[in-house]
């Protein structure tokens, strides 16, 4: 880290990187969201555009948390999320390791998979309810399946990307394929997991919308529909911004949580 | 928020379980909570389970999928009971809501020659557009369609990128808040009655064929429902509003885009063939937008006998 | 020091090995039809200029990589694939960066099933031996490289194979470590008669530790010559310094000179 | 790869490894091909699903394809999909470079590029409008956003999980910033580039559609949901179909560039 | 060989220059108060038991890693990164893996801006002088460990740095190709008196190339003994074989013995 910092301020030399180092990172991230938050606020002052100012939303959050519609809301999505998500990446990880390993799985598996990444979610959406249901089966599958096959591609990539000194260094001490695969291939392979875990993640929040057209009753993407109805933009903004909010607390803890698992690594910062 | 209100009534142990689908407009679900407030289902024996949806095509999928029993489709939906997939057990109100608008400048049908019109495809928008054209002796051909979805056409609009629109009520009022110099050069009251625009409930093919009993306890729901809100519709605001824990200025606009006919006239008109003439006016414009080859006959898929009879 | 009894059947036989990367006229001959037999408990010594083949035949043996032609039999048996029979140190010492120098040392022997108590005698006992106590709970990216390397050592000493293939496994010593773990190396072996494959650079070392040295000439890899290494089975200082041992060294020294250098001089 | 796959054979010994080797990896395709198709046919044929069988399908891209639509559709797609796509990936490398890179750039960037994963392209389509208009500009736009925030994380990740001892090896060659990053970061990084970039592929057709919702008047996205107005499930998988084959056909190409671009690693297989 | 005359101020100076990895209880010094002046042009070698701080001391040299205390300078100036003028070749050797043996070694002088012709000479100059002119345009992948280091000290060498920082650049070639760097070194650093720091575990090594010998002791990492090396300018194998060479070979050797060994006897 030092060498690299160092070296920034010393080759470039920006007004940036100068300040860079001693503003600590939450500040600037606060000073980031404050910037962001300006020219919201400036361009609907301005009415550049038809889209509600932050003191509109705010006060519609407001009255969504006063009312413990906005609390429903976020339980409802975090729920079929979570869910979702969790099965799709602890999927991904035994499939993506099959195609990446047995080339005769990848043979049969892969063509699927990049198939089905082409295909959006809403197409899905009709056999989901023909086979599943309009209860919370189908919505947890279509986030499943969004979630599924960010982290697949990049599991896959990281079972062909493992160093195969560590794949010998394991056989010579006995290692069978049973014990590679969780001994050797998924620590080596973590730094891609987390790459298509945190993806998956992304897709699985960008899904709970097309999720919650299947009949929900309640939920942040359901709420967003509902809104469009009456083109109730404050309550859409409070939505997509919850989303993105809590989308981001938990890419936060996915992060923390590969920090811990990758610092075995000699990383250039 | 909606839940069963008809707690603690004695009929409950003996009452039917349905699944009724609504969507959470005023049109869409005022029905649904008149009959929760007073009581309704648990009065003509049915314990319904509610679900709201946010369009009506997606309650026809679940109908055919089994995972529900009864559903409320607006009128751009309605080609697919005249398609055979679910049968219509009652009317619902007539909408009075849409219109083609129009930026500052263009005061007539003839004005928007040759210019972009932004229309949701197949909606009622898109049919009002066509009436409107016709009636202004224009093909569809002499204004350049865009086909766009609805929040589409209120961007679109807002921001002057289209110069006209087939759209409806609320989305209008969104709209005026931002261009309040639009002219509303057709409004679907110009057609009525000759050409109206129904929203109706309907039921799974099975629960219409096999289950008559149940089908006519809905019926008997809706009528009684109906006739509540064609007496005090502000009330009926209130119970909706009420019922989807939203505020009602937007529901009030709403309801008073609607034309509320009691159950005694909508069995009348369905007697005398007026609801088979509003579906055939519909199952044209279907024809036309290509969306259906050869619709059913109306006596096919609206069990007018059982609301009538 | 006797020669070890040669049983009948070698323990690590090549026959006619060789071993070709890449394809038509890109391609490269590593290993040109190697032919030697390791007896049960021999302990060989191999040296040879950079890039003839060392390495190559190791992996061969361990089981790591095919051969192009010829065929590798351990006790007689066709070698089909790596076993914990035979420890491996490999060149690059290839721990595992996710685990502590007692996690890599233990890796094989939860492979093996043993509980954990019994593991972390065995674990305690081999970072001790390799002077690594104080770093048992270091990640390797810790480490400097003689601990890698020493770290390598443990982890393939700990599970006990019956033949070790050691890849410059002190290279990156100190002098002083060097000579003890040579000392240990010897101590182990002639006590419980392990077979080992020693790949070294060090003359000194090789005739030093060695029944026999293997002499590899470059380009195509192949066997130049083997020296048989007379000298008493207790080795020590003394016999460091001896004659016979400078005799040897200077044979095995010259067998190598010989070679054209592939440095411009 | 032989020392993996002899191995498979030898510990798991399933029917389908000792089978695997002979097989062409093409051959295996076609025949996932062939059973993905039976099963299709099973079920449609079976009446279990109201889906229309492969037969129908087959006879409407006939149909699609013999009146010139097909043809227009795929093209009008092909375009916004590859322009928004290449644009997205383009800029992601430099933006994953600067977060990864400089702390200050990842304070002030990177909370916004996680917050904005989470969002829902159709969240996107009401202000790249009122910004964009509706020719093609927003349509790439939301096209390019999808896969920009895909690709942005790999690099991201990428560049953070470089080894030091690399750039450290280009620092004392007299390399600065300027250098290391094209001839250093780019190429130690290009596995996880690569998995972000074919993510960004998925994201950017399976964003299509709602792209095409914006007063789009041809291209595959804008042809499944008309089909999905008028219940034409015929239409809707030809759609489909065509844009997971497509996606497919542009995914192979990206693997095989991979693969030359990353030969250089010594890889498990 | 006379003692390079040291000019007034020397070329690479550690001040007191401690290192501490990690924080609080668990923290570990690396290298205590080491206090080193090399002067201009001049030889020294570096060696000391396997993590006594070698590779930390040259790192920081090259500006590769902070201090925690002290300071080191360059001609006078603190180090404040690493540059083109100090050569650095590593333990781990660091070869790009995605460029061929010629790309490795041209990368430097593609920095410096240098054109395709002229790099291309370089290139094959120093590519012919570590022996690997048939591998110039192989992938490191397919070299052995000993091509590998040559691969890199090329890389080095090419750049033409004025000082030179080698971790144990030799260890993993065999004698002979190792005798003739050694040789390929001293000339061209006798001839263009360049500074070289430069750290091996071979005593014999450490003796033959040096003008002295530095002799670090561990835990925690320290300087322990300066061993000059009043050798003939011009060293060859009679240097070698000549009563002072044994002489401050044994010297050296016993001031390493001296140290406790760190693993188990
Ligand atoms: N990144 C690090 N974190 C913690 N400790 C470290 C780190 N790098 C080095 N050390 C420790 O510093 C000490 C000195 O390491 P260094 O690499 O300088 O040793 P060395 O003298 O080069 O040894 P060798 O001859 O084995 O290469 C070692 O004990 C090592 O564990
Ligand atoms: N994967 C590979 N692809 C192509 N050539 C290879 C590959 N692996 C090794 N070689 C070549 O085979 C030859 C022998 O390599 P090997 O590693 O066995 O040498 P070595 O005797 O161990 O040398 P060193 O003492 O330098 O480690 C070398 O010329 C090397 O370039
Ligand atoms: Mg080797
Ligand atoms: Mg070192």
């Amino acid at each position: 880290m030092s060498a690299a910092s160092s070296t920034v301020a010393a080759s470039t030399g920006t007004l940036l990187s100068r300040v860079g180092p001693h503003l600590p990172g939450l500040a600037l991230n606060a000073l980031a969201f404050l910037v962001g938050l300006a020219i919201w606020w400036a361009i609907t002052a301005a009415k550049l555009v038809v889209l509600p100012g932050p003191q509109e939303v705010f006060v519609r959050a407001i009255e969504l948390a006063a009312n413990g519609q906005l609390a429903l809301d976020i339980f409802s999505s975090l729920k079929r999320v979570l869910t979702g998500f969790l099965l799709g990446a602890a999927l991904a990880i035994p499939v993506g390791f099959l195609m990446g390993w047995y080339k005769i799985a990848r043979a049969l598996i892969e063509p699927y998979v990049q198939f089905f990444r082409m295909i959006p979610p809403l197409a899905v959406i009709p056999l989901a309810i023909v086979t599943m249901g309009i209860d919370e089966a189908p919505k947890i599958f279509v986030i499943f399946l969004a979630s599924f096959l960010s982290c697949v591609v990049a599991t896959y990539q990281g079972v062909i990307s493992v160093d195969r000194t560590l794949i010998n260094a394991a056989r010579v001490l006995g290692a069978s394929d049973r014990v590679i695969f969780p001994r050797v291939v998924i620590p080596a392979s973590t730094p891609f997991i987390l790459v298509g875990v945190r993806i998956g993640l992304g897709s699985a929040w960008a899904t709970v919308v097309a999720a919650e057209l299947i009949a929900a009753q309640s939920g942040l993407g359901f709420r967003m529909q509902q809104a469009q109805l009456y083109y109730d933009l404050p309550t859409i903004f409070v939505s997509l911004i919850t989303i993105g909010v809590l989308g981001l607390l938990m890419d936060r803890l996915l992060q923390a949580t590969e920090r811990r698992l990758t610092s075995w690594q000699e990383r250039a910062q | 928020a909606p839940a069963v209100l008809s707690l603690g009534s004695p009929a409950r142990a003996q009452a039917k379980p349905v699944r009724v689908g609504y969507i959470a407009d005023y049109f869409g679900t005022s029905l649904t909570a008149v009959a929760s407030d007073q009581g309704l289902w648990a009065k003509h024996g049915l314990e319904p389970e509610l679900k709201v949806f946010t369009n009506g095509p997606i309650q026809v999928q679940a109908l055919g999928a089994g995972s529900l029993d009864f559903g409320y489709v607006g009128p751009g939906a309605l080609w697919l009971p005249a398609s055979g997939k679910a049968k219509i057990v009652a009317m619902n109100a007539l909408g009075l809501s849409d219109r083609v608008i129009a930026q500052a400048g263009f005061n007539s049908m003839a004005d928007l020659k040759g210019k972009k019109v932004g229309v949701p495809e197949s909606t009622s928008g898109d049919m009002l557009l066509r009436l409107a054209l016709a009636k202004a002796g224009m093909q569809l051909s002499d204004v350049e369609v865009v086909k766009m979805d609805p929040s589409t056409v209120v961007s679109a609009f807002a921001s002057k990128q289209i110069d006209g629109a087939g759209i409806w009520y609320p989305l209008v009022g969104v709209i005026k808040k931002t261009v309040p110099d639009l002219v509303e050069v057709a409004q679907s009251a110009d057609f009525f009655p000759a050409n109206s625009f129904p929203s109706a409930f309907v039921a799974r093919n099975e629960v219409a064929a096999e289950d008559q009993d149940t089908v006519r306890k809905m019926i008997a729901v809706l009528k009684d429902a109906n006739d509540f809100r064609a007496a005090d519709v502000p009330r009926s605001v209130d119970i909706t509003a009420k019922f989807l824990g939203v505020p009602a200025d937007p529901l009030v606009t709403e309801s008073k885009n609607g034309k509320y006919l009691t159950s005694a006239e909508l069995a009348a008109a369905t007697k005398d063939g007026t609801v088979a003439g509003w579906l055939k006016g519909l199952n044209e414009q279907f024809v036309a937008f290509g969306k259906l080859k050869d619709p059913l006959d109306p006596k096919d898929y609206y069990l007018g006998d059982l609301y009538a009879g | 020091m006797s020669q070890p009894k040669l049983s009948f059947q070698p323990k690590l036989s090549f026959q006619n090995v060789s071993r070709r990367f890449g394809e038509g006229d890109k391609s490269f001959l590593a290993l040109d039809r190697l032919n030697l037999d390791i007896a049960d408990g021999e302990f060989v010594t191999v040296v040879g200029p950079s890039g003839c083949g060392k390495s190559t035949a190791m992996n061969i043996a361990a089981g790591l990589m095919d051969v192009s032609d010829g065929k590798v039999l351990v006790d007689g048996r066709p070698v089909s694939g790596p076993g914990p029979e035979r420890g491996v140190i490999f060149q690059q010492y290839a721990l595992f960066p996710w685990l502590t120098v007692r996690q890599n040392v233990e890796f094989g022997l939860r492979i093996k099933g043993l509980p954990a108590s019994e593991r972390r005698r065995i674990s305690d006992h081999f970072i001790g031996l390799v002077g690594l106590r104080d770093f048992a709970d270091a990640l390797p990216k810790t480490l400097s490289g003689g601990m890698k390397q020493r770290c390598a050592i443990a982890r393939a000493y700990a599970v006990d194979p019956t033949m070790l293939l050691m890849d410059e496994p002190f290279g990156a010593l100190d002098a002083l470590t060097r000579v003890h773990m040579q000392d240990q190396l010897l101590d182990t072996w002639s006590r419980e008669r392990r077979t080992v494959f020693f790949i070294t650079h060090d003359v000194d070392e090789a005739v030093y530790l060695a029944n026999r040295v293997i002499v590899m000439a470059a380009r195509p890899g192949r066997l130049h010559k083997i020296i048989p290494v007379n000298l008493p089975a207790e080795r020590n200082e003394d016999v460091r310094l001896s004659k016979e041992f400078t005799e040897i060294r200077n044979q095995v020294w010259h067998s190598v000179y010989h070679q054209k250098p592939q440095v411009e001089a």
